[in-house]
């Protein structure tokens, strides 16, 4: 289904985990400027709790550190939802659905992980069947790391993320469409045959790339 | 020689014919005539309909009344002697052609079976009350043979205790008969009624006690028409139809018409029978919810339509009575179609029990549509003939301002809907497992479905026959008038 | 032959519409003596009569679906002219006679589908013959009183005798309409029925204990106020008639809503309409009367186009229960309009002519100050939406939940054409709510005696308390429809399909079909948690008609054991009776 | 032309009213939390991102139909509300209409919105429906009955001759029929979504209720709705009970008001159950306005 | 010494008495008897009580045979003969009933070997 193409390799991969960065912003009209402006300022969130960094979300959504004067708030649904946050490690259990939450959102949609453990597993370095590495399944935006990260760190976070927004930036959902083979090979990789289901991404046969 | 048209036909016919019997059996006459009896009698009774709505007919036998017997034919008898000879007629025919049992068709049967219809013929007729004696029991004796015709254990003991009822019935009978004579030294009818209210009043009231008894057990009133359901159940169907069709027709004519007749002032006994009908009629249909015998159902229908039919001409205004009357004769033709279709229907499925007959309609469907018309009739659903006489009763009660029959009318008209259409929707059980059906002869329908034609056409146009029994109810009610066509305008 | 004999039945069905554009004048003839028959057509019974010209043509149609049920055609002839003789009555007993024939021709009818059980049919039939003896009782009231069977306003008659004619005929009426303690025989037979004649149950055969209804109150010759004086500014006797359609349409609402069969849902929706018709009839006014017979129209149009759908539906998955069907809007879109037409038209939402009529009874009420009345029509007008969504979900939407339903075909045209007629006449009458109100309506208000309620155009509905325009605001709705569609399409952005209806936002979980993803059995389950409607749901009175059944047989029984097989014991009452009454009557003193 | 023009302005008034009343109480809501808040422009910037939103997911045809069908009823119901009283502008259809049109309009869309949320096959959104139309029946009961006292007292359904009715302030609804006012005022919160009674649409309330199946273009479409038929509501008391409004300004002080009441009532209390709230509706308003009935209609009557 | 049954009341005394107890006796058997045949007698003995009934009412003492012969000329002094001749055609009649009734048990019990009255159980209500 899933198949790899082109690349293969260890120099590969750390070419395929580089996020475009400032160098590759779109260039905007006055409507997309204006429209990437209002996006900035309006951020529903997806919070996915699946480890200790849930907790952080409670202060940084509630009165002390408010993140709603943002424009950022919680959202129920990915279909509804911006923003996902994946808020510290993923078993094998939890990735599947965090792949497909993240499917299911509509774009432009963003990813920020939350904590050490989705950058290299941090505690769980060794552990069996923990995922290390967020970013070689699901494109992320933003990492925010610490053990666990502070509201106010999530909060730089979330405006780092606003801030290449208003830029117009690609995000990372541009180079899930691009690159979703090597994705899919790598969550194949983990998850077997339990990879979310194709007509999540059904723009993957329809060929169109935006 | 030309034989006159006369009233004594209607029971000399018969009488000869049936004792002239073993002649018809060698000349392989047997069917024809006892299909072709009751038609001459029918033919006999139309061509005397001119005369009797002019005046009644009184044919005197040997010495004139008061002293001698007379048969009398005015408007009423008139009703039930063709009712009875139509009758006889369609059962007879749907015995010669439906190809039934052989016990109906054979020398015995046709003895009895003339012989009933010249007992009722006379009943209805007779002017003397011990000849009345006599052709009640002559109907009596031929009814209980013929329940027995079958001469199987239920045939046998329905005989038996139809006889067993009837002899007390008729010992109950001759015992007023007794009475009367010797009070008043007179067997004329007419003779009797100027006499009766000389009679000392208890000996009236158990003069009268006598003959209800008597009469009340043929005629299946409340509380002496126990037997009823056994006897129709153990008969054949046919011969139940032919009892249920004019032989208690005839018993009710005759307790009527002694009670108009003799009773200067009827509204007592009227009363009496009122209530006597009411009961009949909340009782047998209420009854009748838990039988799972088409017979005994349709028996206990019987029962309570008589009810309703004493209930009416209890009541003694003309509206009810001519309604009674019309009641009588469109009973009659349903309970003909009901009891042939259920004759029909134990022929096709050997059993005529209410298990065994679930989707019998789809097998025999045309069967089951005259069942369902006969139901409908029998109810009082329009526009079939049964509607149009409940109407005109129930309308002489309201013309009178009471009420309490029409309720009691309506609520055993629902009470009979309830098991009726308990029967119709198990005659349409969607079974997939349809019962298996005996081949019957197509003709035998024929009978049935004249029948039929009559309860829709009297249903749809009743307006053809309601002056007949308008006659018939004056003639019935009008004590008078009576009284003076047999004795003379003077007396 | 087959064919001429089909052609014979329509020419049949067609005939109410026949009859109305053809009768004039006056039949009659005597029945017995001293009972005419007379034929008329007054402008209420042609009311009615429009109705059936609907009802019955748009029924007979998908009757002759092949293969032919001769009996059901056969049976369908006399039940459409009973009930044209009893729309053309001009006297009781000729209404009587339509009234029976109708009765027991419907009844063979509903047992000519082969889901029908005894205790439906015997109900069916037991109530419908109590209406109809009742009314008998009522009409040889009546004739006692008048003398007469024509119908027509009475004279000279005591408050007692009033009252109990209106009582005879009113519960015959009721029954009929199927008001509340003795509406049990409605949903199972209309539940049972065959799936088209549903349609003329409902549409057309209960239409008639309306027009009974209706009838009543010409009898009087001031109507309801005449016989218990005024309540606020409607008649006081109508105040309790009005109460029973209420609380009638309450219970039955939530009885619908808690229904798990398509039909039986109708049935009692069927129930309730009428129940707001006969509310409208306990109020009495011009605009209440108006409001009544413009919800008879509708209620008309839209049952027969429900039931001939939902026929549609059982026909082609052979599945009744909502929990059995499901997304069969892409297999049967325009079964799909029907349905949704028909739930607009029943909820009574603007811009189909279900509002219109709503409209007129709500303002009725308003006009008679009666507003508890008002309050709880709301309540089963606004609990109504439930069961109309459970109504289009079920079948229509979500998932599919049997394989018939998966692979079901549109309808058979046949089916089709009924609906796709009534369901223009119903956009019709959204744009133009004031035509039936000119053409049908105000014609019966006139013949009453009442002041019409027509307005300037036929786009108009006005009443004193203002009134709407249906064109305006068809238009409007279109338009902004249009345009907000229109103007969704110009923004940018890419739209697309699932891929899959398992494409759910269902917590990260992949649902199958396995996942119990339909909701329609269980919809308005969770009503029972509110104390009212718990209360209303944990009751029911079948237990009370089997109670009574059961004590009718016992009864049976026991008077059964009167007859004993045994001719002594006969003899033995026999001679015991006559001795009792001989003793009786000698102590009483003779004769 | 005019009423071209008029119903744009409408529209656009209603829009404008609508994103800024709702960012006004998310950051009033803010404040009495203790928090700093939003801006007042948030609702706005939320419903533009949505508007733009680069994808959209449909469920089939009837799945956008629905929003549509809500826009557009949403559409119809401001324009059959006047906005102004004495006034050629803001007026939009409302002649052709009266107040039980309205009543019945402003349910026309959820249930428009309902066919498309089952068509979503999604069985929480369906039961977030049932849910909704539930409350409808609790709420709507008292709202009718408030209302059919409105217009038993001005004995018309009209909205323009109620308004006119009430010239000064001493013949302000709310003074003359102090009662249907109160009758009306919970349910009016539970029509808005209003807190006690929001249980339908709340996040994470079964799964985000009727909505959870809806993202992109189609959700900006339903929040749009949501907007305007509030102020659309809102305009309907003011005209009902606060004698209406001769300008813009006028009317947006009046709907502010009342909005502000409502917020602040909204703020304070918990939030209920579906059965509670229905029951709670059944008791609290209705018994209240039973109470009015029997005062205002009755008793006058048997006095009389 | 059977004088006083000259007496017209005496004798008419006596007979309604006897007879009524014959009635009474046939009614008892009639009642109280479960053999088919005793049944019937019982029957007979009721009809039995009426015929004598009949024709001990109808005839006083010193009346001749109502026949026109040996010397009698005239109607003076004969019993009625009407009663006499109906009592002829009741028992004819009672002859037949009775008749019929012994056949139908006699068949009755060939077929089924009962004969007894309260053994005709194959009719009845339902259970």
């Amino acid at each position: 289904m899933y198949h790899k193409t082109q690349c293969e390799g260890f120099q590969c991969e750390q070419a395929m985990l580089e996020v475009p960065g400032e160098a590759e912003s779109i260039r905007q009209g006055v409507l997309e400027r204006l429209v990437s402006w209002m996006r900035h300022r309006s951020l529903f969130v997806l919070a996915y709790g699946t480890g200790c960094g849930a907790i952080e979300m409670r202060p940084l959504m509630t009165s002390r550190f408010d993140a709603e004067r943002f424009g950022i708030v919680g959202a129920a649904t990915p279909r509804q939802a911006d923003v996902l946050i994946v808020s510290g490690y993923l078993a094998l259990k939890t990735l599947r659905r965090v792949i497909r939450s993240y499917e299911q959102m509509q774009e432009p949609k963003y990813v920020i992980a939350l904590g050490s453990c989705t950058i290299n597993g941090g505690m769980y370095w060794d552990s069996y069947n923990t995922i290390k590495q967020v970013d070689r399944y699901i494109p992320v935006d933003i990492f925010v790391n610490g053990c666990m990260p502070r509201p106010e760190a999530l909060i730089e976070g979330f405006v780092a993320l606003q801030g290449r927004i208003k830029n117009g930036e690609k995000g990372g959902y541009h180079h899930y469409r691009e690159h979703i083979d090597w994705y899919k090979a790598n969550q194949r990789k983990v998850l077997g045959d339990q990879i979310p289901p194709t007509y999540t991404c059904d723009w993957y046969h329809a060929g169109g790339v935006v | 020689m030309t034989l006159p048209l006369t009233p004594v036909w209607f029971v000399a016919l018969p009488l000869l014919l049936a004792f002239a019997s073993p002649l018809w059996v060698r000349l392989r006459l047997l069917m024809p005539l006892l299909v072709g009896t009751p038609a001459v009698l029918l033919l006999l009774a139309l061509a005397l309909l001119p005369e009797v709505r002019i005046a009644p007919l009184v044919e005197t036998i040997v010495i004139a009344p008061p002293l001698g017997i007379h048969l009398q034919l005015d408007s009423a008898s008139w009703i039930l002697v063709a009712l009875i000879s139509f009758t006889g007629l369609l059962a007879t025919a749907f015995i010669w052609l439906g190809d039934g049992e052989s016990y109906l068709r054979d020398r015995r049967a046709f003895i009895f079976l003339l012989l009933l219809i010249a007992g009722c013929n006379g009943m209805v007729l007779t002017g003397d009350l011990f000849n009345l004696y006599v052709f009640l029991e002559i109907s009596g004796v031929s009814a209980y043979a013929l329940s027995a015709l079958r001469r199987d254990a239920p045939a046998l003991e329905a005989g038996l205790k139809y006889l067993l009822i009837g002899s007390v019935a008729a010992v109950f009978f001759l015992f007023a008969v007794v009475l009367v004579y010797l009070q008043i030294g007179q067997l004329n009818l007419a003779a009797i009624a100027e006499g009766f209210a000389g009679i000392p009043g208890p000996m009236q009231i158990l003069i009268g006690l006598l003959m209800l008894v008597g009469l009340g057990i043929k005629a299946e009133l409340f509380p002496f028409n126990f037997w009823v359901p056994d006897i129709y159940q153990g008969s054949h169907p046919v011969v139940a139809g032919l009892y249920s069709g004019f032989l208690v027709k005839a018993f009710l004519f005759v307790l009527f018409h002694l009670v108009f007749l003799l009773l200067a002032d009827p509204g007592v006994a009227g009363a009496w029978l009122m209530g006597l009908g009411a009961a009949t009629m909340l009782v047998a249909e209420v009854v009748a919810l838990r039988q799972d015998d088409m017979r005994r159902m349709l028996a206990y229908s019987s029962l309570g339509q008589i009810g309703l039919i004493a209930l009416a001409l209890g009541f003694g205004a003309e509206a009810t009575t001519a309604g009674g009357l019309f009641h009588m004769a469109n009973h009659t033709l349903i309970k003909l179609v009901l009891f042939l279709t259920a004759a029909v229907l134990m022929r096709s499925f050997v059993s005529a029990r209410l298990a065994d007959l679930a989707g019998a309609g789809r097998a025999r469907p045309l069967a089951a549509a005259f069942f369902v018309l006969g139901a409908l009739a029998v109810m009082g659903l329009p526009p079939l003939n049964g509607f149009a006489s409940k109407l005109w009763i129930l309308k002489g009660f309201a013309e009178a301002g009471v009420f309490w029959p029409v309720a009691l009318v309506l609520l055993a008209a629902l009470i009979e809907a309830g098991y009726y259409f308990r029967w119709i929707k198990v005659l349409y059980e969607p079974r997939a497992d349809l019962p298996e059906a005996r081949a019957v002869e197509r003709w035998g329908y024929a009978p049935i479905a004249v029948a039929a034609g009559l309860i829709v056409l009297l249903g749809v146009a009743p307006f053809l026959v309601d002056d007949l029994f308008i006659e018939g109810a004056q003639a019935l009610l009008d004590r008078g008038a009576a009284l003076s066509a047999v004795l003379g305008a003077g007396s | 032959m087959s064919a001429i004999l089909r052609l014979l039945f329509l020419i049949v069905s067609l005939s109410p519409g026949l009859l109305l554009l053809a009768w004039d004048g006056s039949l009659s003839w005597t029945l017995i003596d001293g009972v005419r028959l007379s034929l008329t057509l007054t402008p209420l019974a042609g009311f009615f009569m429009v109705l059936l010209a609907v009802a019955a043509p748009l029924v007979a149609l998908p009757m002759l679906r092949r293969p032919l049920d001769w009996s059901s055609l056969a049976l369908y002839v006399p039940l459409v002219l009973g009930m044209e003789l009893l729309l053309l009555a001009g006297d009781f007993i000729s209404f009587f006679i339509g009234w029976e024939i109708m009765t027991w021709s419907s009844y063979l009818l509903l047992l000519r589908s082969p889901r029908a059980d005894l205790e439906t049919s015997q109900s069916y039939i037991l109530f419908n013959l109590a209406s109809a003896f009742l009314l008998l009782a009522g009409i040889l009231f009546y004739y006692s009183l008048s003398g007469d069977f024509r119908i027509g306003p009475l004279a000279g008659t005591t408050f007692g005798q009033e009252l109990i004619l209106a009582v005879l005929l009113g519960l015959a009426f009721l029954i009929k309409v199927g008001t509340l303690p003795l509406h049990i025989w409605v949903p199972s037979s209309y539940d049972q029925a065959p799936d088209l004649f549903s349609a003329f149950l409902s549409g057309a055969i209960s239409k008639m204990g309306v027009y009974g209804l209706i009838l009543l109150l010409t009898l009087f010759p001031d109507a309801l106020t005449s016989l218990a004086g005024r309540l606020l500014e409607g008649p006081a006797a109508g105040y309790l008639l009005a109460w029973i359609g209420v609380v009638t349409s309450v219970v039955a609402t939530y009885k619908a809503i808690a229904q798990e069969d398509m039909k039986r849902l109708l049935a009692y929706s069927s129930i309730a309409q009428v129940g707001y018709i006969t509310t409208a009839i306990g109020v009495g006014s011009s605009l209440a009367l108006a409001g009544a017979l413009y919800l008879a129209l509708v209620h008309t149009l839209v049952k027969v186009l429900l039931f001939i759908s939902v026929a549609g539906i059982v026909l082609q998955t052979g599945q009744r229960r909502f929990k059995d069907l499901g997304k069969l809007i892409e297999r049967m879109p325009v079964s799909f309009f029907g349905v949704l037409i028909g739930i607009i038209g029943l909820a009574g939402m603007p811009p189909l002519p279900g509002f219109a009529a709503k409209y007129l009874i709500f303002v009725s009420l308003v006009d008679a100050r009666w507003l508890l009345l008002l309050a709880a029509m709301i309540l089963a007008s606004t609990a109504a939406f439930i069961y109309c969504y459970k109504l289009i979900y079920g079948p229509f939407l979500g998932h599919a939940n049997s394989p018939q339903a998966r692979e079901a075909r549109e309808a058979p045209l046949i089916y089709l054409v009924p609906q796709v007629i009534l369901m223009a006449l119903l956009v019709l009458f959204g744009f133009l709510p004031g035509l039936p109100v000119q053409v049908l309506i105000d014609p019966v208000l006139v013949a009453l005696g009442m002041e019409t309620i027509g307005g300037a155009s036929w786009a108009e509905l006005t009443t004193t308390y203002g009134g709407y325009d249906g064109v305006v605001l068809m238009l409007v709705f279109i338009i902004a429809f249009v345009l907000v569609t229109g103007i969704f399409l110009l923004l940018r952005g890419r739209m697309h399909r699932a891929g899959s209806p398992y494409d759910l936002s269902y917590a990260g979980e992949v649902p199958t079909e396995g996942t119990p993803l339909h909701y329609g059995a269980g919809m308005g389950r969770e009503l029972h948690r509110i104390p009212l409607v718990g209360w209303i749901l944990r009751r029911g009175t079948r237990g009370f008609y089997l109670g009574l059944a059961g004590q009718m047989r016992a009864a049976a029984a026991l008077l059964g054991s009167l007859y004993v097989g045994r001719p002594q014991i006969w003899i033995l009452i026999a001679v015991v009776v006559f001795a009792a009454s001989l003793a009786a009557q000698s102590m009483l003193g003779g004769l | 032309m005019h009423a071209v023009v008029d119903s744009l302005a409408m529209i656009g008034v209603s829009y404008v009213m609508g994103f800024l009343f709702y960012g006004f109480y998310r950051q009033f809501n803010a404040r009495v939390q203790r928090r700093w808040g939003p801006t007042i422009w948030q609702n706005l910037f939320d419903n533009m991102k949505f508007f733009f939103k680069s994808e959209t997911l449909i469920h089939g045809p009837m799945f956008f139909f629905g929003p549509m069908i809500i826009m557009a009823g949403a559409f119809t119901t401001v324009l059959f509300v006047p906005f102004l009283k004495d006034s050629d502008w803001l007026q939009g259809f409302s002649q052709y209409g009266n107040l039980i049109l309205i009543i019945y309009l402003l349910v026309v869309g959820p249930l428009g919105n309902a066919l498309a949320v089952g068509s979503s096959g999604n069985p929480f959104g369906v039961m977030g429906v049932t849910r909704g139309l539930t409350r409808l029946m609790g709420l709507e009961v008292p709202f009718f009955l408030g209302l059919a006292m409105v217009m038993l007292q001005h004995e018309t359904a009209s909205v323009h001759a109620i308004m006119a009715a009430q010239d000064s302030l001493a013949h302000w609804g709310i003074v003359t029929n102090p009662i249907a006012f109160c009758v009306i005022l919970l349910p009016f919160i539970g029509s808005q979504h209003g807190a006690p009674f929001d249980v339908v649409g709340a996040p994470v309330e079964v799964y985000a209720g009727p909505r959870v199946e809806f993202g992109g273009r189609l959700l900006g479409v339903l929040m749009t709705q949501r907007m305007m038929m509030s102020i659309a509501k809102l305009v309907l008391l003011v005209d009902l009970f606060l004698g209406g409004a001769t300008n813009i300004l006028v009317l947006i002080a009046k709907a502010f008001s009342l909005f502000l009441l409502t917020t602040v009532i909204s703020m304070v209390f918990p939030r209920l159950k579906t059965e509670q709230a229905v029951d709670f509706f059944w008791k609290v308003p209705l018994g209240l306005g039973v109470l009015g009935v029997i005062l205002t209609v009755w008793l006058p009557s048997w006095s009389a | 010494m059977l004088a006083f049954l000259n007496d017209p009341g005496v004798l008419h005394g006596i007979v309604v008495l006897g007879t009524l107890i014959l009635f009474f006796i046939g009614l008892y058997g009639l009642l109280a008897k479960r053999h088919l045949l005793k049944v019937l007698i019982g029957i007979a003995l009721m009809e039995l009580s009426v015929y004598l009934l009949f024709i001990g009412l109808a005839t006083s003492p010193g009346e001749t045979a109502p026949i026109l012969s040996d010397g009698l000329r005239s109607f003076t002094h004969m019993a009625d003969p009407v009663p006499q001749a109906l009592t002829l055609t009741a028992i004819v009649i009672g002859l037949a009933v009775l008749a019929l009734g012994v056949s139908l048990a006699i068949q009755y019990h060939r077929l089924t070997g009962r004969a007894d009255v309260a053994s005709l159980t194959e009719l009845k209500e339902p259970r």
